[in-house]
């Protein structure tokens, strides 16, 4: 009899190419099927994974040696031409990657097993970002798949990791199968994070969508399934009377909210006003209405997330304490608010968006905001913010989303720091002291003097109202007892995780 | 004239209905529908009942069989004794397994009576299916075996048929079929025969003798026919306003009718003597039919069954003021011929002139404005009244068509309701609480309010009492005079088309055979078949109107 | 008696057979049931000013809070008062229900009429009407929104459209069956025009199947609502209607059953009401059922 | 006869013409960007036109519609634009399911509900009349998941007869198949239940007052004979009707019902894929849906001819 993990996973598969997509789900996928070159371990730290590295003393040559035993899930073993396709066709998709390629000389494999990276400039954040376990990390593809175009889709699934993606059960968006790898040769050492020994214990692990959260629920307790990755909070006590289920936090970062307004249109392009849609808001009441249970989220003004390095919470007292309408009021009187209607989108299909524009649309209307609150499906936003017309005329003023923390933890990856205008975020502010700031931050060498330049851009952004930072908040995963060894890490990760029977 | 005569003083009586009362449910106040009517009959003995139409000849028969239209009769006294029960105290388990087994009933309006999606034929098996053991093939065989009997032509197709596909007198007898397979003690029919051309007619009257004869069943009769009474009866009640008047063996009731009524109702009877010949008016014909012929297609999902010719080279012609009569069997396409003529169907074949317009291939829109001139009263006028309407409504429906005020035509209608003799409340009554001859009244009513130049009158003297439809016939004559009609008037009923036409037509098998005039038809037939016809005709030998019998056969 | 046909004249002939019997007794059922609808209705309409909170004012801190004073009913998953909710929900459920039912009923009648008198016209019709069926009413809700902007009408179009092509198809049997019927054959000898007996003599037929499916319709348009919304292409999910207040609670049926219990409560006693009054309708329409007056 | 259904399985061709014609353009009406799914929320608008240009959507309408319909002629009907994977696939993979359900659904609610509709039209206005009315409302105007999440928690939770969600096709285990689709059949059946045995009820009535029935009890035959084979069959017109759309209507799949209890039918893919904007599955869908529809509501017609004789086509 066959050991299979059924888990229940935030979304469906639909995407398989981890490169193209930045979506969680494709992301965990590319974990359990390609391996990578370097990985961080839970200290923040980069490790060997698939390849030990030396770096030159001018910090400009990196040279990753590939361990022994590696082989593709077709038999193949891994050589460096293939790590050197897939970083370059990571490098034309992922933020991070292309920072480093606009610094690369050349990147080339000199033998089967080496790996030569040179810099023209120095990029002390090489490993770490290559390393990186969120959006796109630098999966190790066979070349004939990673030498294809980075905007299509890849169509050959074969993988380097630790379990082989089983073709002919998948069914896009309701389940896919992995089954162990046997010829998988695991790093020394415990594994941590995304980094040390991937040890597989189960023959195959099994992701099903249950678009149905009680159903869910009801499944884990009956023993259908062994695993849900994220609970519904108000869900919990449904849980907590079962004695076979535990329910815990695997990631303790977790989640930011967010709302980003408009800087392009009238009122938002007035930042009195936005400061007054901001003075209004209040995390607490956010947070209370989406989460309900305070031991699941956390009031936070930090935009680069509570708990992180970079983590400060100066200039958020409004946000923090609970609003100020009365001051929020004053400031729109002040600015000369002329009740110009703000749309603000309502994203209805989505649980997680579903209260913050509820919530905020309640606060802005106490301050004399003018609010159009605009029910649509997520795909209908997506388009629609995209798009820069007036809000009469199928634009917006005002949105929400969420980030995983890891997403916006500096100001070099997180994209509603990006001052530019037209090349920004959705939103697209002009902001020209963000951009000193992120240089700034870029050229600092040290930790410390990161952390200076990061409370700057913290005060900045609330002040100038580059985004508004609306609290932080963990999902709890529910798994059934059977399962023991799961390790903590942001991405749910299957190896090293034991089924008793 | 040769009356049965046996009597019947010590044969065990089969059932005896006692002071009988029907109401009208939930209303005290109006007059009962039947007033303590009591009746008997013995084992062997055929009682006639006769009467005027709306008299409760029906509703006598319905309480008998336990089926009075919930929610709208009820017998409220009274009792009716069978085999020493009193039906009316029965549960319902008890009386299902009386009807069939032991009382069987022929209803008077065939067409309403037959379940239109079920086969005939299967709806004749269902009746050996609920009440014998047999095999299948044995209860086929037995169904084939009375269809013959009661003389249907054709009876492998009329199997497989529905009521829809056949013709008024079929349908009547699929129903006596049904009623007589199982050879019931007690045969209650209602007006089995007005359907039936009259050697049919004759076959099923001693297919029902013969019934007596073996199995000494007991017959209730119901008819308007005094032909038949004459023929059949051993015994006759009269009934007037739900109260038997008068009731006598059979040659005293002819010989020496006591009531009032009675005399009058004897002589209503029309006699078999033509009608004194006409002149033919000068000018065109109104309505002229030409080699007109109509196939029926066959359909069926998969496999093609074969076509009914039910009418072939029909010619005739109708000159104003004048009526021509079609008699026939049954099924040799008179009603087509009716139909082909109103263009409510399509005749495959021929030529169709009503008021100098050819209209056998006009389209129905065309047609409209030609409908006032030609008007029909359908074989079955209850199908023909649509059941969620007040009568009222019915017989404006085509005045109001016409243009005529509302007002006008309903002031109209009253009038014509009163002319063929239908109580005042008639016009805010619907359908299904009348009589069947009542029905056949507002049927002539709705087709005369029309004042049309044709009218095509098939089977519509059928279900009345002789003095209504001598009374409806005096005002057809009257129209005639007055509006110059033409009448195409189909009838099985020899005496009626005596008095009333001016030509006659006879048909079978969908020919016509014999062409001439009703003096001449009747007097002198030359058709093998019409001749066969004339014989069998009933009652032929007695004056009824004189209580004695005809000295000049 | 004469008289009274004189003002019914126009009535009759726009409702065919409807005309209401005289000595028709009404039940003690529809009578309740009347009753009972009016005073949804008219809590519905008066929501505004008879409800003890704002429908929409959230309160994070007083979610999902069971029955008290101030909240009755308890609240929902946004502290918002229950009972508020629940009386303000009838008026978009309501209008959306009967609306839909109404519409597509009509519609469907007409549509279905001819298609099943018309045997030229069938063919073409029902190609279309097997057609617009495929199309799913969400796709169709989305569309509609953004064509028309997120409104209460594009849902009714989005909830309508998709039903109108079931009631035609129910209209259509009928009239095949019914347009055998010699009755008909005798108004055509009468020379009634087509329009006439279709809808005199044919339309009464269908009324009967038309109520069950109305009454269908409208209970279905109310949860189609709610799950419109909840795919982004309904109304918006603040606004209280039965069907999202159900859908909200959904995820709480386990925890709090009373959030879906109200709304689902005030729904069926509707639809009962609505069915019964249906029935009488039906019954009064059926003159083999009435009672002849004395 | 042959030729009617000949003409009407030809049908076929103008109906999924004129279904494809709409369908592309609502869908092009619709905002949406299948890139933009595919991507994720930090890819930047550039990054999307590539995308978007290497999945064809930058094409104009026209040639986007001429594509499709040349590949419709090859017979196919393109890839997912999210996932890669053939329509066809897609589909084949999950229509099993949802016909499964649905004829297992369809089949319960008959015998179910016609017995229901009949008894309450035979004991009109009676308290079985207003107990069947009082049950069916209650099937129509409670939400689905409600009856869903009842049933799982009497018959999964406490008694734990069948499991709580999921789907095992009939080919492989029928017995598994079966404990799995019973509730969800019995969930989607209230609502059937409800409508046809309205409808059974409905159009007995019209028919229990006629002569004919009255004949077959002067027959002497069964109460049951008289309602079923006699009455309900010249009733059976509309009842049909209803279950021939109804049955349509499970087949496009039933979204609710199938996330309830975690089946991978069409209802959800529809959904799923209207919400992703991903074109050729959402067009394949309905194409699909309109050709089985022409089908079924064939046979609807046919059946009409087999109850009742006088109809003809
Ligand atoms: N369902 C009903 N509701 C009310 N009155 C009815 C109903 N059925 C019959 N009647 C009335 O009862 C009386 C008797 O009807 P019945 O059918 O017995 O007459 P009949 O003698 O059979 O007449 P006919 O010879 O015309 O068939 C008639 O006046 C008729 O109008
Ligand atoms: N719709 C139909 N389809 C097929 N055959 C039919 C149809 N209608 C009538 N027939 C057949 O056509 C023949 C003529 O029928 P028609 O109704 O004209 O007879 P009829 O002379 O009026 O008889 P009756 O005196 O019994 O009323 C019959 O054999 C009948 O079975
Ligand atoms: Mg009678
Ligand atoms: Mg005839």
């Amino acid at each position: 009899q066959d050991k299979t993990i059924t888990a229940v996973m935030h979304s469906g598969l639909r995407v398989l190419d981890p490169i193209i997509t930045t979506a969680h789900i494709t992301r965990n996928h590319g974990y359990m099927v390609y391996d990578v070159l370097v990985a961080v371990d839970e200290n923040f730290a980069p490790q060997p994974q698939m390849a030990d590295w030396t770096i030159s003393d001018d910090n400009l040559t990196y040279t990753f040696t590939l361990r022994d035993g590696l082989k593709f899930h077709d038999g193949a073993p891994v050589t460096a031409a293939d790590a050197v396709a897939s970083l370059q066709r990571w490098g034309k998709r992922d933020s991070g990657g292309q920072l480093i390629f606009d610094v690369t000389e050349s990147l080339e494999a000199t033998d089967d097993k080496t790996i030569v990276w040179k810099l023209k400039s120095p990029f002390p954040a090489l490993l770490d970002t290559v390393g990186k376990q969120s959006a796109v990390p630098p999966f190790i593809m066979p070349e004939r798949v990673a030498s294809g175009s980075a905007d299509e889709a890849i169509t050959d699934y074969t993988g380097s990791g630790p379990f082989v993606f089983v073709a002919d059960e998948y069914q896009p968006g309701v389940s896919v199968t992995y089954r162990k790898f046997e010829d998988y040769v695991p790093r020394d050492g415990e594994a941590s994070w995304m980094a040390g020994g991937k040890n597989v214990k189960v023959d195959e692990v099994k992701w099903v969508t249950m678009p149905d959260a009680q159903t869910a629920i009801n499944a884990l307790l009956s023993g259908e399934i062994d695993y849900i990755e994220q609970v519904q909070i108000d869900l919990l006590p449904l849980l907590e009377t079962s004695e076979d289920v535990t329910v815990e936090t695997r990631d303790d970062l977790g989640y930011q909210t967010i709302g980003r307004m408009n800087f392009k249109h009238p009122p938002f392009d007035n930042p009195k006003i936005r400061q007054a849609a901001q003075m209004a808001l209040s995390q607490e009441a956010v947070l209370a209405t989406l989460i309900g249970n305070p031991d699941y989220y956390k009031v936070c003004g930090a935009i680069f997330g509570c708990g992180t390095p970079l983590g400060d919470e100066a200039g958020s007292d409004t946000l923090t304490s609970g609003g100020d309408i009365e001051g929020a009021k004053k400031l729109l009187e002040e600015a000369g608010y002329d009740n110009t209607p703000i749309v603000l989108m309502q994203p209805t299909d989505v649980v997680s968006l579903t209260a913050q524009p509820v919530v905020a649309a309640q606060a802005m209307r106490e301050a004399g905001f003018n609010v159009d609150m605009q029910a649509m499906d997520w795909q209908t936003l997506v388009t629609r913010r995209a798009s820069q017309s007036k809000p009469s005329e199928g634009g917006w003023n005002i949105f929400f989303t969420n980030w995983m923390v890891p997403e916006i933890n500096s100001p070099l990856i997180s994209p509603m720091l990006n001052g530019r205008g037209d090349a920004a975020w959705f939103g697209w502010p002009e902001d020209e002291k963000v951009e000193e700031l992120r240089a700034a931050f870029i050229a600092a060498d040290t930790p410390e003097k990161q952390k200076e330049v990061a409370v700057e851009i913290q005060k900045h952004t609330l002040e100038n109202v580059l985004y508004v930072p609306l609290g932080q908040y963990i999902m709890p995963q529910a798994r059934s007892n059977k399962l023991t060894g799961m390790i903590p890490s942001p991405v749910p990760v299957f190896w090293n995780i034991e089924k008793a029977e | 004239m040769k009356f049965k005569t046996r009597t019947f003083d010590d044969v065990p009586s089969v059932l005896e209905i006692e002071n009988l009362t029907v109401r009208l449910s939930g209303n005290e106040k109006a007059a009962p529908v039947l007033d303590r009517v009591s009746l008997t009959i013995r084992q062997g003995e055929t009682v006639c009942l006769v009467g005027e139409s709306g008299s409760g000849k029906s509703v006598t028969s319905l309480s008998v069989m336990g089926l009075l239209p919930r929610g709208a009769l009820e017998a409220t006294g009274g009792r009716i004794g069978l085999e020493g029960k009193n039906l009316l105290e029965l549960g319902p388990q008890a009386m299902r397994d009386m009807r069939a087994q032991k009382i069987s009933m022929i209803f008077q309006e065939p067409m309403t009576a037959l379940n239109p999606v079920i086969r005939v034929g299967e709806q004749i098996e269902e009746v050996l299916n609920t009440h014998t053991k047999l095999s299948t093939k044995e209860k086929k065989a037995r169904v084939l075996d009375i269809m013959n009997q009661v003389h249907l032509p054709d009876v492998e197709r009329i199997y497989r048929s529905y009521p829809h596909q056949l013709s008024g007198g079929q349908r009547q007898r699929i129903m006596i079929a049904m009623a007589l397979i199982l050879e019931p003690q007690l045969l209650i029919a209602d007006e089995p025969t007005t359907a039936l051309d009259v050697t049919t007619q004759q076959q099923i009257l001693s297919l029902i003798a013969e019934l007596q004869e073996k199995h000494g069943t007991a017959v209730l009769f119901i008819t308007h026919d005094m032909g038949v009474v004459a023929e059949i009866a051993d015994t006759v009640h009269v009934m007037k306003l739900g109260r038997i008047v008068e009731q006598a063996p059979v040659e005293e009731l002819l010989r020496r009718p006591r009531e009032e009524y009675t005399r009058e109702l004897l002589q209503a009877v029309p006699s078999l003597t033509p009608r004194a010949a006409r002149d033919t008016p000068e000018g065109e014909p109104v309505l002229s039919v030409n080699s007109l012929q109509k196939v029926y297609g066959a359909h069926g999902v998969f496999k093609r069954t074969e076509p009914t010719k039910a009418a072939t080279d029909v010619n005739f012609t109708i000159p104003r003021g004048r009526t021509l009569g079609i008699v026939g069997e049954s099924g040799s396409g008179k009603s087509t011929v009716a139909r082909c003529i109103m263009r409510l169907i399509d005749p495959t074949e021929g030529e169709i002139r009503v008021a100098d317009q050819e209209i056998a291939t006009l389209s129905r829109r065309a047609l409209r404005p030609l409908r006032r001139h030609i008007q029909i009263v359908f074989q079955d006028p209850f199908r023909s009244l649509n059941p969620r309407w007040t009568i009222g409504r019915s017989l404006v429906e085509g005045p109001l068509n016409m243009g005529t005020d509302r007002r006008a035509a309903l002031s109209r209608a009253r009038e014509l309701l009163k002319l063929v003799g239908l109580p005042d409340d008639a016009v805010d009554r619907y359908p299904h609480q009348f009589s069947g001859g009542q029905r056949q009244r507002v049927a002539i009513a709705r087709a005369i309010a029309m004042e049309p130049d044709v009218l095509v009158a098939d089977e519509a003297v059928s279900a009345l009492d002789v003095s209504v439809q001598a009374q409806v016939l005096d005002l057809l004559d009257e129209l005639q005079q007055k509006l110059g009609i033409a009448i195409l008037f189909i009838t099985h009923d020899l005496r009626v088309a005596a008095q009333i036409c001016d030509e006659v037509v006879v048909m079978q098998h969908g020919r016509v055979v014999e062409h001439d005039s009703a003096a001449n038809v009747l007097s002198a037939p030359r058709h093998a078949y019409t001749r066969a016809l004339i014989e069998a005709a009933p009652g032929r030998q007695w004056d009824f109107a004189n209580f004695r019998e005809l000295d000049s056969v | 008696m004469a008289a009274s046909h004189q003002p019914a004249s126009r009535m009759q002939w726009l409702f065919g057979a409807i005309a209401l019997p005289r000595g028709w007794r009404l039940g003690a059922g529809p009578i309740i049931a009347a009753i009972v609808l009016a005073i949804i209705v008219m809590l519905s309409v008066l929501a505004p000013l008879i409800v003890p909170h704002d429908p929409m004012a959230i309160d994070a801190l007083q979610r999902l809070k069971g029955p008290s004073e101030t909240y009755p009913l308890g609240t929902d998953a946004y502290g918002r008062d229950v009972l508020s909710r629940v009386i303000t929900g009838g008026r978009v459920s309501l209008f959306i229900g009967i609306s839909a039912a109404i519409v597509s009923v009509m519609i469907g009648l007409l549509i279905g009429l001819v298609s099943g008198f018309f045997r030229m016209a069938d063919a073409i019709i029902m190609r279309i009407m097997d057609s617009l069926m495929a199309i799913p009413s969400i796709l169709l809700a989305i569309a509609l929104v953004a064509l028309n902007g997120p409104s209460i009408w594009s849902v009714m179009g989005a909830i309508t459209i998709p039903e109108i092509p079931r009631v035609v198809r129910l209209v259509r049997s009928v009239v095949l069956s019914a347009r055998e019927e010699p009755y008909v054959e005798a108004a055509i000898a009468l020379g009634s025009s087509m329009p006439k007996i279709l809808w005199q003599h044919l339309m009464p037929n269908t009324l009967a199947p038309l109520i069950v499916q109305g009454t269908y319709i409208c209970a279905s348009a109310i949860l189609t609502e709610a799950i419109l919304s909840f795919l982004g292409a309904g109304v918006s999910t603040e606004i209280p209607t039965w069907g999202n207040i159900m859908a909200e609670g959904r995820v709480y049926f386990q925890l709090k059953p009373s959030l879906i219990f109200w709304p689902g409560l005030m729904l069926s006693l509707c639809i009962l009401s609505i069915n019964l009054l249906g029935d009488t309708a039906r019954d009064m329409l059926d003159p083999r059922l009435k009672k002849r007056e004395g | 006869m042959l030729g009617y259904i000949t003409r009407r399985i030809l049908a076929v061709i103008p109906v999924m013409i004129i279904v494809a014609i709409f369908v592309f353009l609502l869908l092009r009406l619709t905002p949406g960007d299948p890139a933009a799914i595919i991507a994720g929320d930090m890819a930047t608008p550039d990054q999307l036109e590539r995308i978007r240009t290497s999945l064809g959507l930058s094409d104009p309408l026209h040639e986007q519609f001429i594509t499709w319909v040349g590949l419709l002629l090859q017979g196919e009907l393109g890839t997912s634009l999210i996932s890669s994977t053939p329509v066809t696939q897609m589909i084949g993979q999950r229509i099993w399911p949802t016909v499964n359900i649905a004829v297992l659904t369809i089949l319960l609610s008959v015998l179910i509900a016609v017995p229901m509709g009949v008894l309450a039209a035979w004991r009109h206005r009676t308290w079985v009349d207003y107990a069947v009315m009082t049950f069916s409302v209650l099937g129509f105007s409670i939400p689905v998941f409600v009856i869903g999440y009842i049933f799982i928690k009497i018959f999964s939770i406490e008694l734990r007869w069948f499991p709580v969600q999921g789907y095992v096709a009939p080919s492989e285990d029928f017995g598994k198949f079966l404990s799995r689709a019973i509730l969800p059949c019995l969930t989607l059946a209230t609502i059937y239940v409800a409508l046809i045995a309205r409808m059974t009820r409905a159009s007995m009535l019209e028919v229990l007052g006629e002569d004919y029935i009255r004949t077959a009890r002067a027959k002497g035959v069964k109460e049951t004979v008289v309602l079923f084979r006699h009455a309900l069959s010249n009733a059976a017109v509309p009842i049909m009707t209803i279950i021939g759309t109804g049955f349509a209507l499970l087949i496009g799949g039933v979204v609710v019902t199938e996330s309830v209890f975690n089946i991978p039918g069409i209802g959800r893919l529809t959904v799923d894929a209207i919400l992703a904007r991903d074109y050729p599955v959402i067009q394949g869908m309905i194409l699909l849906t309109s050709g089985l529809y022409v089908l079924i509501n064939l046979l609807i017609d046919l059946s009409y001819t087999f109850f009742d004789p006088r109809i003809r086509y």
